[in-house]
Order: C-alpha cells, then structure tokens, then sequence
C-alpha cells in the first residue's frame, strides 16, 4: 500500500478517503469549505501513477513508445486521459497519469537500465492550487513572474518556492486556475503545511480530491 | 538580488544558485611537483576581473559556467560545460 | 462629539486637503487628550492643536516642533506602545493612539535632561573620545550613565513577533516618486505599452504639485489631470503610501508600505524622487516655529493647519515666494520676505508678492531666532555679503511665531547613489546631479536639476520615453528638456554666531563649530568628517544635513562642494522595521516518511541540518541514558529498528560507473561484484575526509550508494561537478528523498525479515555485505548486509511512498521478538563499540584519512582519485595525530569525561576526544580520541581532562571494543 | 563632568591639535612603507615608531583613514578561539585592547560585555565544549554554559528561536567586548604621526619593485618611492598587491555585511552570537543594535549591499528576539573579507625579501588590531617572524600545515 508523503499532516483534518491506485486519497476534507477551491484551493494530488527518466537516450525512448516529447527542456506535454510529460531540463522526463489511469504502469515496467536511459525515482509530494487568488499565493512564496507565462506555451518552472525546490506547471483549465506542483516528498510536509496556511489567510485551504476537481471522473 | 542566467532554465535571482567558484584547471597529478601541487589546491586568483567559474542551479541540478566580473558583478555570458564558449 | 473648532490653528476646507473632517480622531499626547481627523499625522493634529515641542533633541534635549513634514522630522518621533521611533510628521493618526516623545525624562516638556543644553560648552564634538577613560575604574560607572541617556525609543519586551507576508512583483519600469515628473514618466512609458509601478511614501500622490501651489489653484488643477492620464492606462500601477526603500542589482528595490515589503523586478528605473529642502544654519535656527517652507506649505494644503500667525520667510529662490503666496493664501501674516540673495528674485513672482503687500529684504540674512516658552517669538534681520558675514550695526528685529526657510535642496538621490550613478556638482545649479546613470536607470525632475514646472513634467515625460524605449518598447522619441537655468540652492545658507546654537544636523545636535573643530583635528575629508562628528549618521541619514556639511568641508578646505564630493547613501532609504524584512520567516524543514510513526512512539527530537531525526524514544518515567542504554541493549540481544532514511542516496548508471566511483572515493569499485557493497570514504582535494557510506552494486552498470546526511546535498552536486569534467558515460540520479532506508539490527533481525520476505536470508545464499533486491511486505526492497552498530543486520530502502507499510510490517512481525525503535543515540553507542568513526564529530575539517584510522580504505594503487595526491603529500609529511580507541581505567570512571574534553600530557595539549560513552558490553567507558601519535600504540595510559579540571586516566586499547572478530554480523541461522 | 572636557569650555579657542599631521608631498625614500591606512597598517606603523624606533614609515592610504574594514565591522573583540596558537594570539591582543585607552589618551568606548556564542545542536555544544577547553587550558576565560545562564545574561531572548533552533547552550566568553572601531584607527595614527609617520591618504600604491626577490620601492599615484621593506594591510585589496610582486596566496574575497538599527534605549547587555542562525549583535553606546551574518555566497570586490541579507538577517534576529517586530533597520553597508581556507589569517615574511603580509583577516581582523601591528612591526623591524605569528605564515599552505581554526567548521552527521 502506498501513502502519500502528507498522510499525516491531512489526518487531522478527517479526510473522507478512497484508495485510488493503490493510494489513500483525500476525496474529501471534514472541515473544508465549499468555496475554498474556488478561492484558492490546495489538494494533494501525490496518489497519481507517475515516472521519470533521464539520460541522452530518454526522449528517443519515450518517442518510440509514442509518448509525445516535448521539444525543448522546460515545456510539457498533455497525455490522453488527462496525463502529462514534462520534459526537466534538457534530458530528464517526468510522466503522470492523469485521473483515470495512463501510460506509466506500463512504460515503468518497461523501463530497464538502458544505454543511456535511466530511471529517476518519483516518490514526490505533487499537489494542484486552485482558485482565483492563486496568482496572490505565487507571489508570495515565489520568485518568478508566473502571470507573465503565456499558458498555452505549456510552460514547465523548475524554481524554489518557500525554500523548496519545486516543479511548476500551469494547467489550461478552462477559465479556472489551477497550478501542478512538485516537490521532494521529505519537503511536502512543510510545504503544504505552509501553503495552507498562506491559503488561509487568503480566503481558501485544504481541499480535497472532489473539491478540486468535480469533474474528474468525466 | 542579482539575476543569473541558467542556459536552461533561463533568467533567475542568484539565491537559486550555487557559487562553485572559479574554473582552475587541474595539473596533471604524475607530472607535478608537491608545491605546484598544493598552489592549484589552495591558491586562488584571487584579484579582481572577468573570471569563469561555476555555477549551479538547484532546482533543476544544473552546473553551467558563467563568465563574470568579479568587479562590478556582471554576468557577460553564461554556457553549459562541454558546449560552445557562446 | 467637540467640534473641530476645538484645534485652534485648523483652517477651513483647503482644496485638496487630505483629511477627513466627517471623521473626527481622538488621541493622547505626553497623557494630554486631543482630536484630530481621519488622514491627519500626529505633528499636524498636535500642531493645529497648539502644541509646538513636539520632541526633545537627541543630545542637549532642546524643544524641537517641525522641521520638514517630509519624514525626516526626526526629533519628532513618538511612541505608542510597542511602536517606537514613529515619525510624528508622517505616522497616520489611528484612533487610540496613546503618543508620548521618546528619550525624554519626565516629559516632553519638562524633560530634565534639557540641563545638557546648559552644558554644552564642554560637550565639543567627539567629546566623548576626549573623556572617561581616565581614571581607567570610573570608566563602566560613564557607561552606565551613558547606556541611560542614549537611545530612541523604548522596546516592549512582551510584543509579540510579527509575520508581515512579503511579495514578489515585476514591472518593465518601476518610477519612483509620483510628483509632477514622475507622474509625466509613468504616463509615458505606461502610453508606450510597458507595465509601469509608480511609487510615492505618501499617502497620496502629486508630490510638490499638491503643496507647492503659490497662491493659485494651476498646480491642482494639474495633478488632477495627471492623475486621470494615468487612471485611464490599466497597465500603469500606482501605489501611493510605498517607500522605494532600497535598489539592489539588476533593479532589484524594496518597495515598503504600511503592511508589507514588496520585492520588485523592474527592467528599468525612474528616479524622480525630488529634492529635499534644506535648512538655513543660523543661530536658533531648531526653535518650534522655525521650519522648512516646504513643510509650511504641506501643513496647510495637506493636513488644512496654520502653521504659523505671523511669518518672515528666508529664501533664495523662487520657492520662497511661492511658500510666502500659500502662507498669504491660508491667512498667515506674511512678511518680510527675507532673501539672501542681493539681485532677489527675477521671476514675476517677484511682482506678485509687492502686489499683494509683502515687504521683501534683499541680500539680508537671518542672523538669529529668539525664542520664548519653547517657541519662535522674534527673528533678528541684517543685511549680508552672501558670504556668511552679517552687518550686524543695525539690526532689525521682528516679532514672528513662524520663519519658513526655503534656501536650497538637496536632491533625493540615495537610490540612484545606490544604482552606481555618478553624482557632479553644478556650480550653476548648486546641486548634485547625476552625471551618469548605469543602463537602465534614469532620473527626471528636480533630483535632475530641474526646478520649473513644465520642464519637470517635460523631464519625466522624457524620461519615461527613453526607459519604455531601451526596453525595446514603440515609443515616440523624447524632446530634450531645457536645463533650468536659476539655482534653487544658495551656495552658502550658513550665518555664523558666536554663541552658537546654528544647527547643521538636527538629528545629532551638530553646530557649525563643530565641523571647523572635527576639521582642525583632522577629520577634513567627508567620510572621515561624517565618523568623527557623526553628522548624517542620525535616523535621517543627513538628508537635512548632509549637503550643508559639505558645503561647511568646501569652504575650509577651499575646494568647492563637487572637490569635497558625497557620502555613500546606503540602503535604506527610511528605516524599515525588521517584521517587514523578515516577513513570514520561512524555516524549510525536511520529513522522513516515518516521521509521524517516530513521534507516535515518543520520538525525543535532534536537529541533523533540516531534518528531526529522533534522538531517542522516550518511555514514560525513564531517564533519557536509561532508555538509550535499553534501545543499544534490544540490538545486541534481540531486534532494534532505525530509521536511516536522513542518509544520502545516489543512483549511478552507465558502462563507466565503476571508473567514476573510483575517481571520487578512496577505495576500488571496479572489482565490487554484483550483489556486494563496499565501505566508501571521499576526500576532497587537500585530502581531508569529507564524506563516507557504502557503495551497493545491483548490477553491471547500476551501482547505488550511501552518503551521509549532512553530505547528501553537496556529494551529489560535487559528483555531477565532476563528471561535468570528466564527460564519463554514466547517469546519476539523487534518490535521497525518493527512497526510505531503515536498519534492521541485532541477532533476531534475521527472524524478523525472514516472515516478510521470500528472499533466502541464509549466509550463504545472503552473505554479510551482500545487497538483494526483492520484495519484503510486498515492497520492492533493496536490502543490505550491513554492520555499522555490530550486530547482525539488514538496511532496507524502499521508496518513500511504500515506506510506512514495510515499517508497520516490520514493527508487527518485532513484537513477538521485542524489537525497539531505536534513535541516533543508541546508533552512536553502538557504533562507537564497533569502533566506526562518524565523520563530523571524529573527524574535523582538517582530518586526514591516516589521522583517522582509514588508510584501510585508500588505495593509492589506483591511477587517480580525488585527494590521492595530497595524501601522496601528507604521508610524507608524517602523522600529527591518530585517532586511537581507548577505555577507561574502571577506577576512574565515576567522572566520566565528555566529547571534546582535552588530553593532557605534561601541562599540554596532547589530544581530543571525539567519541565517549559508557558501554554495557564492555562493562566501562569507551571511545575515541585523537591522540600524539606517540601516545597511539596500544595499551598506552594518558590523561583526560573532565569536567572541574579531573585527570581520569585512559588507556588505548585496539578497536573495536565489541566483537573484534566481527562474529556477530555473521552470525547464521 | 570630567576635567578632561573643562578645557573646552574654558578655552575661547577649540584646544586640539589636529590628530594627523598632513605632509605635503612623498619624500624619496623610506625604512619600510605600510600599504594601507586601516586598524592594522595604522597599529604596525605605531608600534614601528614606538617600540623600535623606526619612523623614516610612510602609511600610504589610496582612500582615508580607517575607512576600510576597520569602519566596516562589528566591533567584536574576543579570544576564545579554537587553536591554542590562535587563542594565544588573539589573548595578547585582548591584553592590548585593555590598555589602548590609556596609550592614546583617546577613550576608545572599550566596552567589556561578554560574549555568548549560542549552540543549536549537538555537535555546536561538541564544539563549544571543545573551544571552552582549550581556552581554559590556556589561561581565557571561557565556559560552556547552559541556555539558562543565557537567558540570565539576556532575559529577553527566546530560548526555542521561535521553535525551530532552541539554544542547547553557549559558549561564555566573560571578556568579550566592543569598541568605538574608528577611534582604533585615529588612535593608532595620531599616536604614528606623533612619532614622525607620514600618513598619506588618497595615495594608491599602483606597483612594488622587486628585484632579485627583494623589495626596492613602490610606484605610487603620486610617483615613485624607494624602501626595502613593504608590509601589505589592505585587506580586500590583498590579492592585487600580492599580484604586483607575483606572490599567489590562498585568499578569496567574498563581502561581509552588517547593518544597524535606529537607536533604542539600550536593553542588550551581552554580545550574542549564533552560528546555526547566522546573527551576531550587540548594542552601540548610541543605543544601536549593531548585527551581521555570514559571509556572502559569492566572490566579489565590491561593498554593494544586498536587500536579501537583511531579509535573511532581520528573520533570524526575530527568531531570538521576537518583540524586535517594530524595530527599524537604518543602514546596510558591506566590507571586503579577505578569506583563507583555514580560517587564520597569513601574517609574516613571504617568499619576496622585505614584502611582508597582514593579510587573511577575513571576517576577524578588528579584534587582532593591536597583536597585529605589535607582531608585524617586530616582524618587520627583524626581518624574521614574530613566535606568535609563525603559525600563521602564507607558507603553511604549501606545507600542508593548515591551522586547525576551520576545524570546527566541518560539518557532523
């Protein structure tokens, strides 16, 4: 079974739970409010299948498998089904199923130790911000000029936040805001720990899967 | 806060880097003498001027190489190691 | 509610007032009540209301009212609670407010320590150089005497700490200063397409265009108009009340409000933060009711006060007679109009002022203020040579409650100073104006020497032109600007008095002796003068001092103003509070996925870099060594389990995987056979032991390796450091957070696993140092035979996300056999009786490998590794010290020595110790202590020094203390 | 009032000679020249004149007096190093300090305070323990304390640092004190230029000559001069005049910046240093927190300041000091520190005969001031080094001979 590297800190929060592959996830928080997804909602979203890979062979190797790659470092790629590949720096890849499932299961067995091609373990905290005081939160705890970003460039952020090292992307979600987040899951923690609590000031918080995503399942 | 330019993360205030200090070419460590030896060990350039050293970029694990001086702190241009001196 | 009226000095509605008569204030001064408005500063409702000592003077505790009504009336600061050192001319009057002056003894009125006024005379500057030293005893008795007068404002201990959020923000142009040219810039630039910030510290914006009126409504009807332009571009952003605080590289700046500091990228800067007017230095020229013009004109269009009933204005320029106009305007008797210069002035507001009645004096000065209570009551008048000498044979006496001066400015350049802008003196001028801007910068209105209206807002107009342009913005090219051609600023506003009292810096209670007395001592260059006088030095920063200081060095060095040159203006602008710098103050901190199961079991923390590691488990009723000793005694009889997930973890791929580990550690890789793990020390280039673990090679090309926790981040990034070099063909990968490590450990660990795994855990299938992969609980695993703490064990890393199942598994399948958590004490126990060493504590940041007992692990025999040939060097050098295992002597146990207590040997420092703990095993105190090599050699007695000076003899003993055959890590079954 | 000030009021005239005489232009040649009129070069040109009677000295100074590192630091004088030859060394001068008032006739606002420096973790205690020893063994006062006798010392002080770096302990340093740094300087060059130095300010020395491996003179903005004894103390500036007689040292410069509060009525009694929270403070006579942190990441030559070390700062001083919330930064400023990898300064002869170096001083240079100028100044009036400075000679780098001050440095698990 696996946990999510914020298991503990949203227990106290009474999640309603539902194991999603393979992973408790917070479908619903006790004490969250309806509107805070909408204000500036802040969901865990660590339970989602994904991979990574390096190495000056990984692009080829995500090609043959018809994965799309994107085309120069720091941009990402949606996936059928809600999925994404995002291309780190020059030749490091993270893949992410989207709701419903993906690639990855599959892609990850097919990964061996290859001529240049390397598994990169993804244990990560990966959260969604959403709402319309995301672009506050961003300023507040980050150095680069996200409102700048054009969104449709698909943007991937490698950048500190709050001290943090973290992966940054923008999702072109129909008029909603909604911000990926990745992290180093010893540092998830006190990120969302400090997130939230900047959430709060601002209006939203914790959120969970159901909230931050309604339709999801569509 | 000084901006650094990651060849492949682009424009970014230093605090997102690691200063690894200047580029010094290592001697051949058979063919030189215990005192040359210790000079590229300890001894720096250590007056002021354009200078290439290294730099990293945390979030993305990045080492490039700036050229900058070391003066009015002024990156002229930044590459990553093994690539064309732009 | 009392009417308004009840503020004496309160003029009906002036156009463009900033108060709020609908909402009526109530406040405390010194525990006297009174009203003010919404919008109203302390210095303006306390002025209206009659009160002229608003502050003491920081060393002779004179009376001081107003000066600037420009934030730098720093004799003027009042406290409110934890609030110390406001500003009374710019702090918003907040209902409640409960104001007293700082650094007062017994009130702002009765201060007692104005008796320092009286004793002036033998206070000269730098007195304090000069005294109290001798009798050399007496000195901490001055001390404390001085301890008690200095200071400002007054702490409160009990306040608690503030968490102000900062933010980040970006711009194409940042313009600071929102007067007449600023506002030009920002429109123009903000026309151009660019994302504009325009600042001002006011509370409102328009600069000199809302006080600066003379006498007629033009100049509001401007700003109004301005400030339409600049409503109807959405990509302008106006945020009035925002001191640009300080500009770092790369235009970098500090904008601080109320609530917060914002950090601002800009591509470009606009200074246009004006000019500060300047004081006249004349004999009582600090007595209430002496003030800057500027600061006249604020009172009244601002805040609607009065500043005055009857005014003499001292002037030498325009501004003068502009300020005597709104002074007229606002009902204030006016006259005469003392001007310095001997031609007066050659605008028609020269004309103006005769029209309307106001006797004008040229090439008179002011030669002394009189005052009475505490305030300006009489101005003495004569005429001058411009030069400083007075004629005083018929002096002319007139009886005023208020002189406004208005003699000079001084441009408000600390930003552009900061910005690597060259200042130069213009003679024309009498001002400091950039003489080059660094690229990117750019400076319009007065603090580039232009004074008249139209050419302010041509300047910043130009200005914003040329930044929106060099940004790569379509804009029209800019019109130059004609340079004003009248200087603003007199060249020598200073009288001089015999006795004195003719202030230069009001914040410091310097007087023109002063600066002739710290240059006749030597202190004749600007920066040796401002240290030695301390003249610009005060919460001001000279802003009202400084230019006449320089204008006081020229002349007794001869040179002129641009010779003698200025002071650097540092950061900050205006003193920022440290809740704004500090903001939230994130302390980014690092979790095991253990975390939460360590703290439900009583987990005792210890800092390790970011990490909480526990140090021990606590059980109730149980002293911290009782549980220690019981946790190291589960791993030697039964099973302890620690987490070691804080260890550094490195994945290396690729055909040269093994060369690489070879170049960066000590030992031989190459010849690791797939399924073992070898022990692994780095040194760095000097030699010196920086890091250690345990290399694991899964595969051919798939080695996977330990580093310790504090080296984790650096190891990784030196590593692809130097294969950024070496160019080798493999790929390495941090895997320290994604993978969880714990250690299994003691005779029943064997036991334990063996029900949660399939892997064939026998020694032969499984040997000591060997590494598998498999599943344990149903988790991919890496295990490894290892054994750091000396008894049978299994390291097991799993990924992070799977590893509180494999821990529950692992606690559950213990507890039939006891197993225990056990936290870094106990580990350190252990492994001190093994006799491994911890880099860090025994070792140093000169340890060599020799020193430490490893020479073992380097093998000099390869072509090359990091530190070979520094050791090559320091080998034949000879040993300085050796790490040695010692015990001691059981009689001289009771007082046990610590980490770091000193060998003695004949009354000299022979050594250290690193490691020391009792151990249950051996039955008495061990550990490891670096030693003079000649005291190294097994069985050698030495001498330790504990606590309270006790010698307790040790001796050496071999390592390691606890199984030397290392039977235990091999135990079978 | 003391009758040192009745002068002032009694005397229609201001009673003071000027502290430093003014020579007009650079005469021919010299005993020895001192590059740079700091703290240090100041001291050594002193104690040339006072105790060897060598005063054919000029101190060539490209900027003014002291207005280098010695106007730039935090005042912090201390002893209770890690080494014994570094304790040894900075114990003299903590005896010199002591007297320096007295010598110059100049109060210098010595000012003992004690010093505490704070230990967050383990391995700080380790260390702390480890200074406390070897400063007892050699004679300095100095203990490892419990957090208690800190907050004794200090009851405003929050001893968990606002929860994530409580104070385990501290080393107690009872001597520890401040001083006026500026008045070091004029002290020391008025008592030179009483004894016949020349100081010449705005004079940058632009070239050494060296022949044969031996110093000739030196080529100044202002001309040439001859001497065969130059002693370099510029701090920051070092590297380039090693440069101009082709020495290569271990030295690199980083600035190191401080900054200072508006005044508040004094409150802090202690000079508090801590290494895990990278703050050090005391509070001036003015009533001045005065603060610094460490080093800046980076080489530089330039004393810009940054707003992020005061953003950095300022969080750290809150974590001790919570209630400083309302308090106000007035000024930032940087100097140039000259670092070596051991963290001891290189002092003493070189490879070039009659160049001598006073270098090294890296973030600890004020509080050697006196020691510095008595050793150098023997060392130059005897051509050989001092016995308290031979530990420190640039040499030991090639030697491998590193002094063990970084030792405490290294890092623990």
């Amino acid at each position: 079974m696996r946990a999510s590297p914020l298991r503990h800190v949203l227990a106290p929060l009474h999640p309603r739970l539902e194991v999603l592959h393979g992973m408790p996830v917070a479908l619903h928080l006790r004490d969250e409010q309806p509107g805070w997804a909408g204000v500036l909602g802040v969901c865990d979203l660590s339970f989602l299948p994904r991979m990574g890979l390096k190495g000056p062979g990984a692009a080829a190797w995500l090609a043959e498998r018809d994965i799309p790659v994107p085309a120069v470092p720091n941009r990402w790629e949606p996936l059928p089904g809600g999925g994404l590949v995002a291309r780190l720096a020059r030749s490091e890849f993270l893949v992410e199923d989207g709701f419903p499932g993906g690639p990855v299961t599959g892609l990850a067995a097919q990964l061996q130790v290859g001529p240049g091609v390397y598994p990169v373990p993804r244990q990560d905290c990966a959260l969604a911000l959403t709402g319309s005081a995301l672009t506050e939160l961003l300023v507040q705890t980050c150095n680069v000029d996200f409102v700048a970003q054009d969104a449709a460039a698909r943007v991937v952020t490698l950048t500190s936040m709050v001290g943090v090292s973290v992966t940054v992307l923008r999702l072109p979600a129909d008029g909603r805001h909604v911000v990926r987040l990745w992290c180093d899951g010893t540092m998830g923690p006190y990120l969302w720990e400090t997130l939230t609590g900047i959430a709060g000031e601002l209006g939203g918080g914790p959120v969970g899967l159901d909230s931050a995503f309604p339709d999801r399942s569509a | 806060m000084k901006i650094l330019t990651c060849p492949v993360n682009g424009p970014r205030p230093v605090s997102e880097f690691v200063y690894g200090g200047e580029v010094r070419p290592m001697p051949d460590p058979a063919n030189t003498s215990d005192f040359d030896w210790a000079d590229y060990v300890f001894n720096r350039s250590g007056i002021p001027g354009v200078k290439v050293e290294w730099w990293y970029h945390l979030a993305s694990g990045t080492w490039f190489l700036a050229e900058r001086d070391t003066v009015a702190d002024r990156v002229l241009r930044t590459w990553l190691p093994g690539e064309e001196h732009p | 509610m009392s009417a308004p009226s009840a503020a004496p000095g309160r003029l009906p509605p002036v156009s463009g007032e900033w108060i709020d008569r609908s909402r009526t204030i109530d406040f405390r001064f010194e525990g006297v009540a009174y009203q003010g408005f919404a919008g109203d500063v302390p210095s303006a409702a306390l002025w209206a209301a009659g009160v002229r000592t608003l502050g003491r003077s920081f060393k002779y505790h004179r009376p001081r009212g107003l000066l600037s009504f420009a934030n730098h009336d720093v004799n003027a600061l009042i406290q409110w609670g934890a609030r110390l050192n406001l500003r009374a001319d710019v702090e918003p009057l907040e209902p409640g407010m409960d104001l007293t002056a700082v650094n007062t003894f017994g009130g702002v009125q009765g201060d007692r320590a104005r008796v320092l006024d009286l004793l002036g005379a033998f206070l000269p500057v730098g007195f304090y150089y000069k005294a109290f030293h001798r009798p050399r005893a007496l000195f901490p008795f001055w001390e404390r005497f001085f301890r008690r007068v200095t200071g400002l404002g007054r702490l409160d201990f009990r306040a608690p700490r503030l968490h102000t959020p900062k933010r980040y923000d970006f711009a194409d142009v940042l313009v600071v200063g929102a007067g007449p040219s600023g506002m030009a810039a920002a429109v123009a630039a903000g026309r151009a397409g660019a994302r504009v910030v325009l600042v001002d510290e006011n509370a409102r914006i328009g600069g000199s265009l809302g006080w600066q009126r003379g006498g007629d409504t033009a100049s509001l009807e401007r700003l109004r108009a301005l400030e339409a332009d600049l409503a109807a571009l959405p990509n302008v952003s106006v945020r009035p009340g925002t001191l640009a605080a300080g500009w770092y590289a790369d235009h970098w700046i500090a904008l601080v409000d109320a609530v917060r500091m914002t950090k601002l990228r800009a591509r470009a800067t606009i200074v246009a933060g004006g000019a500060f007017e300047q004081p006249a230095v004349f004999r009582n020229n600090d007595l209430p009711g002496v003030m800057l013009a500027s600061a006249a004109q604020r009172l009244v269009h601002r805040y609607a006060v009065k500043p005055m009933d009857r005014a003499v204005v001292l002037t030498a320029n325009a501004d003068g007679y502009r300020a005597a106009l709104d002074l007229l305007a606002a009902g204030v008797s006016v006259g005469p109009i003392v001007d310095l210069r001997a031609e007066g002035e050659s605008s028609g507001l020269s004309e103006r002022v005769k029209q309307v009645g106001i006797q004008v004096l040229r090439g008179h000065c002011v030669l002394e203020a009189r005052g009475r209570d505490g305030r300006l009551c009489e101005v003495t008048i004569c005429p001058w040579d411009g030069q400083g000498n007075a004629s005083t044979a018929a002096p002319q006496k007139v009886a005023c409650d208020g002189l406004v001066m208005s003699t000079g400015w001084a441009p408000a350049a600390a930003l552009l100073y900061q910005a690597g802008a060259k200042m130069g003196f213009d003679e024309r001028r009498q001002q400091f104006v950039p003489a080059a801007l660094p690229e990117g910068v750019f400076a319009a209105g007065r603090v580039n020497g232009v004074f008249t209206l139209d050419n302010k807002l041509a300047d910043g107009e130009r200005a914003g032109l040329e930044a929106a342009r060099l940004l790569g913005f379509d804009a029209p090219a800019p019109r130059s600007v004609a340079p004003d051609l009248d200087a603003a600023s007199h060249p020598w506003p200073i009288v001089d008095h015999p006795a004195g009292r003719n202030f230069v810096d009001f914040d410091e209670d310097l007087q023109v002796k002063d600066f002739l007395n710290a240059a006749a001592e030597g202190f004749d260059n600007i920066e040796l003068l401002k240290r030695f006088s301390t003249v610009g030095m005060g919460p001001s920063q000279g802003k009202h001092s400084n230019m006449n200081a320089i204008r006081l060095l020229a002349r007794i060095r001869g040179a002129s103003p641009g010779e003698v040159g200025t002071t650097t203006a540092r950061p900050f602008f205006h003193p920022v509070p440290l809740s704004h710098l500090a903001g939230r103050g994130f302390s980014p901190r690092r979790e095991t996925p253990l975390h939460s199961r360590h703290a439900g079991l009583g987990a005792v923390w210890m800092q390790a870099g970011p990490w909480l590691r526990p140090d021990h488990y606590a059980v109730p009723g149980k002293r911290k060594s009782e549980n220690v000793r019981e946790e190291a005694r589960a791993v030697r009889t039964g099973v302890g389990l620690i987490d070691v997930g804080t260890l550094g973890k490195i994945e290396l791929y690729g055909p040269d995987a093994g060369a690489f580990l070879e170049r960066v550690y000590t030992g031989k890789f190459a010849n690791l056979k797939v399924g073992m793990t070898r022990y692994a020390v780095m040194l760095d280039e000097s030699g010196v032991v920086i890091d250690d673990g345990v290399v694991a090679r899964l595969a051919e090309q798939h080695f996977y390796f330990t580093t310790t926790t504090t080296g984790a981040a650096v190891v990784y990034r030196e590593l692809q450091r130097w294969n950024a070099q070496w160019n080798l063909d493999i790929g390495i990968v941090n895997a320290t957070g994604p993978f969880a490590a714990m250690n299994l450990a003691g005779p029943k660990s064997r036991a334990v696993l063996r029900a949660i795994t399939s892997l064939d855990l026998s020694n032969e299938a499984f040997p000591y140092l060997g590494v598998r992969q498999a599943e344990v609980a149903g988790v991919p695993a890496r295990v490894m035979r290892v054994g750091f703490v000396g008894e049978l064990g299994y390291e097991i890393h799993v990924p992070a996300h799977q590893a509180g199942h494999l821990w529950d598994a692992l606690m559950q399948e213990g507890a039939a056999h006891d197993i225990r958590p056990f936290g870094v004490e106990a580990q350190r126990l252990l492994r001190l009786e093994k006799g491994h060493i911890i880099i860090g504590q025994d070792t140093d940041g000169l340890t060599h490998p020799d020193e430490a007992g490893l020479e073992w692990a380097v093998k000099m025999d390869k072509p090359f590794f990091v530190g070979q040939r520094s050791v090559d060097i320091v080998r034949r050098r000879g040993l300085r010290q050796k790490l040695a295992g010692f015990r001691l002597d059981a009689a001289s146990a009771a007082v046990a020595p610590k980490e770091c207590h000193l060998v003695i040997r004949d009354g000299r420092i022979a050594g250290r110790v690193t490691s020391v703990a009792f151990s249950e095993v051996v039955g008495a105190h061990v550990g490891l202590a670096f030693l003079d090599p000649d005291l190294s050699a097994e069985g050698t007695p030495f001498f330790i020094r504990a606590d309270g000076g006790t010698m307790v003899q040790a001796r050496v003993v071999a390592l390691p203390f606890y199984d030397p055959a290392g039977d235990r890590q091999k135990i079978s079954g | 009032m003391p009758y040192q000030l009745l002068r002032f009021a009694l005397s229609a005239k201001h009673p003071e000679a000027p502290m430093f005489r003014a020579p007009e232009r650079l005469r021919d040649s010299y005993d020895a020249v001192i590059i740079g009129a700091g703290g240090h070069g100041l001291a050594s040109a002193y104690y040339l004149a006072r105790d060897h009677g060598m005063t054919r000295v000029a101190v060539l100074e490209r900027g003014y007096i002291g207005g280098g590192n010695t106007g730039r630091n935090t005042t912090i004088i201390r002893s209770n190093y890690l080494t014994p030859e570094g304790v040894a060394f900075y114990d003299e001068s903590v005896r010199l300090w002591q007297d320096l008032s007295q010598d110059f006739d100049l109060n210098l606002f010595y000012s003992t305070r004690g010093h505490f420096t704070l230990a967050h973790t383990d391995s700080a205690v380790r260390t702390m323990r480890w200074r406390a020893e070897v400063n007892k063994h050699l004679g300095v006062d100095s203990e490892l304390v419990g957090p208690e006798a800190v907050k004794e010392a200090a009851p405003q002080i929050d001893l968990s640092c606002g929860g994530h770096a409580p104070i385990l302990g501290a080393l107690y340093h009872a001597p520890g004190a401040i001083a006026r740094h500026d008045a070091v300087a004029w002290g020391y060059g008025r008592g030179a230029s009483q004894r016949g130095v020349e100081i010449h300010q705005r004079t940058e020395v632009t070239g050494i000559d060296v022949q044969r491996g031996k110093v000739r003179g030196v080529q100044t903005s202002r001309g040439y001069v001859s001497t065969p004894r130059v002693l370099s103390a510029v701090a920051g500036f070092t590297p380039r005049v090693c440069h101009m007689v082709g020495l290569r040292t271990p030295l690199y410069i980083h600035p190191l910046q401080a900054m200072v509060t508006e005044p508040q009525k004094p409150w802090l009694d202690p000079i508090l240093v801590s290494g895990s929270l990278h703050v050090y403070v005391s509070q001036s006579a003015r009533g001045e927190l005065v603060m610094g942190a460490s080093l800046d990441p980076y080489e530089l030559h330039s004393t810009r300041s940054t707003l992020d070390f005061t953003e950095g700062l300022a969080a750290h001083m809150l974590d001790m000091f919570p209630f400083l919330s309302h308090a106000r930064v007035n000024r930032q400023w940087a100097g140039m520190a000259d670092m070596t990898p051991d963290f001891a300064p290189i002092m003493g002869t070189t490879g070039v005969e009659g160049f001598y170096l006073d270098a090294g001083w890296g973030t600890w240079g004020f509080k050697a001031t006196p020691v510095s100028g008595k050793t150098m100044s023997w060392t130059v009036a005897n051509g050989r080094d001092h016995d308290l400075i031979k530990p420190f000679n640039l040499s030991r780098f090639s030697r491998y001979e590193l002094t063990g001050e970084k030792g405490a440095a290294s890092v623990g698990h």
